[in-house]
């Protein structure tokens, strides 16, 4: 099969194919996330090593950890997108996606601090990976602020593209954050994923969860680019023969 | 190309020459914020010397960062870059000249300084090289990263406060690194080289990479 | 060298200034653009400049888009707006000095001091342009177009705050200019007698 | 009189909301400075509880200091001083409002987040409550000592650093007292109440002079 | 009422602006003044409003130094500088409006309307101010004219960057008020024809 993927570059198609998207990937979502968090709670060890029940907390903690960090990359990549062919669709798909990011970096920030409360027996401790992390929760949010600081959507589609292209850097320092020059200066808390040895059935409900929580980004991602839409587009004429709202 | 440079350099320095004060006051925060802190957190000996590194990181990157708010605005606010996109130079030049006088006039009197804050801190000769070594190879990176703040918010409200939170992040991996190398050397039997090592990487990449993106955000901003 | 728009729009916000604005202008001429405040005049021009992208159409530079030549164009152009683009802590001779070389034009010390005598400045040379009336700030800005060897000229009511006597020398330059087979693009909202040469004349109507 | 600095008082907070960044940079300012730190300082628990109440202070303090600097110097720029200063209305009327939509903008926000600070720097509950009460005593000074720096420096190149030298030094003492009223709530049995009219005496003696003082800076500064 | 200058002289840096100058005018009277580009007139009239002081002489209004009236001679003032004194992010019916409780105007919401109408921004009102051209930038600033009570009007080149219809209407605000009593202090390039009232030209030079 042949799609012409210029044809859905144009918001004016794009809009309504999202449309049908949407309840097909919140349906996912609920579904998923009510599976993922069944199975995670009820198929797993109450006790895993030292930890008591509390661990079940990685369900949300792991998978929101790693959404934050494919959610910005991908706006990166939408974001460079637009750079280049100057596409003003790869621009509103990653401004609809920032909110999303920062959502899911504040999730694994705040699980991740009740999780330490329980497991370190602190909120919050400034562990390299956990402060890099709440540097990209910044990240995320210096890019919403430059945008809703210009007024030309435009320059602020690209101002905001170039920060957060420079922003970039935070993923590798947040991967490796574990490893840093010196274990016995920044010995951290963190400790190298052990997805190998834990057992499968935690593994599959923490892979559950990152779908369901895909899911969810597509689905609130699509509305907010809708959104967008409606509003960057209000002059033209597809939109107002579509809403029959004449601006 | 390299008279282009030249000028943009002489024209900057002359501009601050002109304000001798301008020159002075970065210093002069730099020596208050760190004469300040002791005020607010006591004078425990022991823990002065643990926290100056840090201090003394965290007060190079307010004054850097506290001086980069002019470093386009004014050009902007009177048309001289404007005329500086439109000239057929490559922009690149031009801003890493811009660049690097914001560093003569704020990083490396940091630099020069650094001895001073050693003191205050009971530092010993050896942690106060580490220590300016690290600023050396960590301002330069401040500014070019921080260049890239102050061509994105040009021109907006509150721009100065925006920089900040733009920018702040992207210094924290450099607090983390220069500050931990002088830590580190006050520990028997460390190894510093790994923190230079990487804050020279760094620096590399800075050079390389951010005048690109401080020249898009420039033509950006412009329009 | 001939530039030449074609199917030009552009919007600000909500309001379309212009549309489908088609025109050219080649070497030997001027041309005015004429319109009430507000019509998008310096939109336009800045769009000629490469400040701004324009919402729809293209401008050519002998045949090809000035967005892709980018420094190759611009080397042609010399471009004077409401902002006069003087540092205000340098002399009128120190700002005169950074264009030249900026452009890369290589005046010696002498044809900078002939200029700004020329302009009208002699004796306020050594003056930080920010202590100037606003009139002699005017004048330190135009002071460039007598050393720049570019053929575009594209001037933003580059009449404003001159006095009489500035206004009169500021036309002999243009003249002078279009006569050596530059081009001249100017807003002035000011009727001044431009008479030689070919002048077109362009009316921008909201 | 009243119509006066409500005007003045809604101008300027309209002015910040129509960027709405605005009110949230300086905010996160303070949130991303508290932050910082323990990167610079390290992780040290009894060390970070100890240093808590200087860093919030000396981070209010330059919170507070970055927005002075456009205090005045967006109305100087765009003429609206002039025709401030030309209205027959008292200027120390229009000054009070605009230390106080300053104060609103910057100073208030710090006082509802101490919490978070206080969360990352493991402080008990009774001492994040006299942290506040000696922020919100303590900020509107700040400001109201801060505008006499910025009308000082009004129209100069580089007025921002040179505020920072100017006002640093005055802030000293609000954060030696702020500061130490918070420190001194942490050991047993101690008098915190002593501070906290101190700092109220010089908020009520900054509210009576200091405008007096700005205003007549700002005449001058229009010269 | 009657403004009187006596003997004043000012001096900028090593240059004497001008000296012993001395003039006055009152009610119904408009004064032109004249002058090259940096002679002096902008100083003239800041000092004129109480923004500089001057190196010697006075400035009298009914009699006493216009520097020891101080507020109560700012009541009869309206001053508009090369700058327009907008907030850029404000509209301009926000602007007028402050300017108006500034001064202690009362104006009613539909007399601001009123204003910024009749000074051609209709439909730009709801615009802040820093995208506006140029001349309508220097409208939204003369609207203040039209709600204004003061007597004394000091205006510094009021027209530039007015389109041609923008010109005749301040022109005919001008005369209006000069002839309801009113006096008007202005400085100006453009030749403009001000008939009305009772025309005095004081030529400065340097
Ligand atoms: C990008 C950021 C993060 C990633 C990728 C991440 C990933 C992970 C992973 C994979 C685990 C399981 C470790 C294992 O398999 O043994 C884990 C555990 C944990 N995480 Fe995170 N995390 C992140 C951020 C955070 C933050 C910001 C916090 C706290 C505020 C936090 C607190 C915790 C805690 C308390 C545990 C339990 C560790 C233990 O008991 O061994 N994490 N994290
Ligand atoms: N964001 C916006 N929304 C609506 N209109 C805008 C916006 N930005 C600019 N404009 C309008 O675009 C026009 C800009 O005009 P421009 O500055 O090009 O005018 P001009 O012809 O140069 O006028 P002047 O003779 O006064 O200099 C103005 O009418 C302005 O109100
Ligand atoms: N510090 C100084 N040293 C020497 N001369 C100065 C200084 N400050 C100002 N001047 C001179 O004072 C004059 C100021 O003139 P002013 O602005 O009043 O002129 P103007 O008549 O309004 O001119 P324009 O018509 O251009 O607006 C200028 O000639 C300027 O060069
Ligand atoms: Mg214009
Ligand atoms: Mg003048």
């Amino acid at each position: 099969m042949k799609i012409n993927w210029f044809k859905y570059s144009a918001p004016s198609n794009f809009y309504p194919v999202i449309g049908k998207l949407i309840p097909f990937f919140m349906f996912f979502a609920i579904v998923l996330s009510i599976g993922g968090l069944y199975w995670g709670f009820f198929q797993t060890p109450d006790v895993l090593s030292d930890q008591k029940q509390y661990y079940r907390i990685i369900f949300i903690h792991v998978p929101a950890a790693w959404m934050s960090m494919w959610l910005y990359a991908v706006m990166v990549g939408w974001a460079v997108i637009g750079l280049i062919f100057n596409t003003r669709l790869s621009y509103m798909m990653a401004a609809a996606i920032a909110p999303t990011g920062a959502m899911f970096t504040f999730l694994s920030l705040w699980t991740g601090a009740f999780w330490g409360k329980t497991s370190w027996g602190t909120y919050w401790d400034w562990d390299p990976r956990m402060t890099s992390e709440l540097m990209l929760l910044f990240v995320y949010i210096g890019y919403m602020a430059l945008q809703s600081a210009i007024d030309d959507t435009r320059r602020a589609d690209q101002a905001a593209a170039i920060l957060s292209l420079v922003g970039l850097v935070m993923l590798p320092i947040i991967y490796f954050s574990i490893n840093c020059p010196n274990p016995a200066e920044c010995s951290s808390l963190h400790q190298g994923s052990s997805t190998q040895q834990i057992e499968t059935n935690i593994l599959w409900a923490m892979l559950v969860m990152t779908i369901a929580f895909w899911a969810y980004a597509f689905a609130v991602i699509f509305m907010r680019v809708r959104n967008i839409i409606l509003q960057r587009e209000r002059h033209t004429k597809w939109l107002q023969n579509l809403t029959g709202v004449k601006a | 190309m390299f008279t282009v440079f030249k000028t943009i350099l002489g024209r900057d320095l002359t501009l601050a020459m002109r304000r001798k004060t301008d020159i002075l006051t970065t210093f002069f925060f730099f020596v208050i914020v760190i004469s300040i802190f002791p005020l607010g957190v006591g004078f425990d000996k022991a823990m002065l010397q643990k926290m100056a590194p840090g201090i003394a990181w965290i007060a190079a990157l307010l004054a850097s960062m506290i001086a980069l708010e002019r470093l386009f605005a004014s050009d902007y606010e009177d048309g001289t870059l404007e005329q500086m996109l439109l000239s057929h130079q490559p922009l690149i030049i031009i801003v890493l000249a811009k660049v690097f006088a914001h560093w003569l006039l704020t990083g490396l009197p940091l630099v020069l300084i650094a001895p001073l804050a050693g003191l205050q801190y009971h530092l010993s000769g050896d942690e106060v090289g580490i220590m300016m070594l690290t600023l050396l190879l960590g301002t330069p990176i401040l500014s070019l990263l921080g260049a890239i703040g102050a061509a994105l918010t040009l021109g907006l409200r509150g721009g100065g406060v925006l920089i900040s939170v733009l920018i702040l992040p992207l210094y924290v991996p450099i607090l983390i690194y220069g500050a931990g190398a002088v830590s580190t050397s006050m520990e028997a039997g460390s190894n510093v080289q790994a923190y230079l090592l990487l804050l020279g990487a760094f620096l590399i990449l800075a050079l390389f990479f951010t005048p690109w993106a401080t020249a898009a955000a420039l033509r950006i901003a412009s329009e | 060298m001939i530039l030449k728009i074609q199917n030009l729009s552009c919007r600000r916000g909500d309001r379309l200034l212009f549309e489908n604005l088609d025109f050219q202008i080649q070497s030997g001429e001027l041309l005015f653009i004429e319109g009430h405040n507000g019509c998008g005049k310096t939109t336009l021009l800045k769009t000629l400049v490469t400040l701004r992208r324009p919402d729809a159409g293209v401008v050519l530079w002998d045949k090809q888009s000035i967005f892709k030549l980018a420094d190759e164009y611009r080397q042609n152009l010399v471009w004077l707006g409401h902002y006069n683009g003087l540092k205000g802590d340098l002399t009128a001779l120190e700002n005169l000095r950074i264009a030249s070389v900026l452009n890369g034009i290589d005046a010696s010390e002498e044809a900078l001091w002939d200029a700004l005598k020329t302009i009208g400045l002699y004796g306020f040379e050594d003056l930080p342009t920010t202590v100037l009336s606003q009139g002699q700030k005017r004048r330190a800005a135009l002071s460039y177009l007598l050393l720049t060897k570019a053929p575009l000229w594209i001037l933003d009511e580059p009449f404003s705050a001159l006095d009489v006597r500035a206004v009169d020398m500021l036309q002999a330059i243009i003249a002078g200019h279009v006569e050596q087979g530059g081009m001249v693009i100017l807003t002035t909202h000011q009727e001044v007698p431009l008479t030689s040469g070919q002048v077109k004349r362009l009316k921008l109507a909201a």
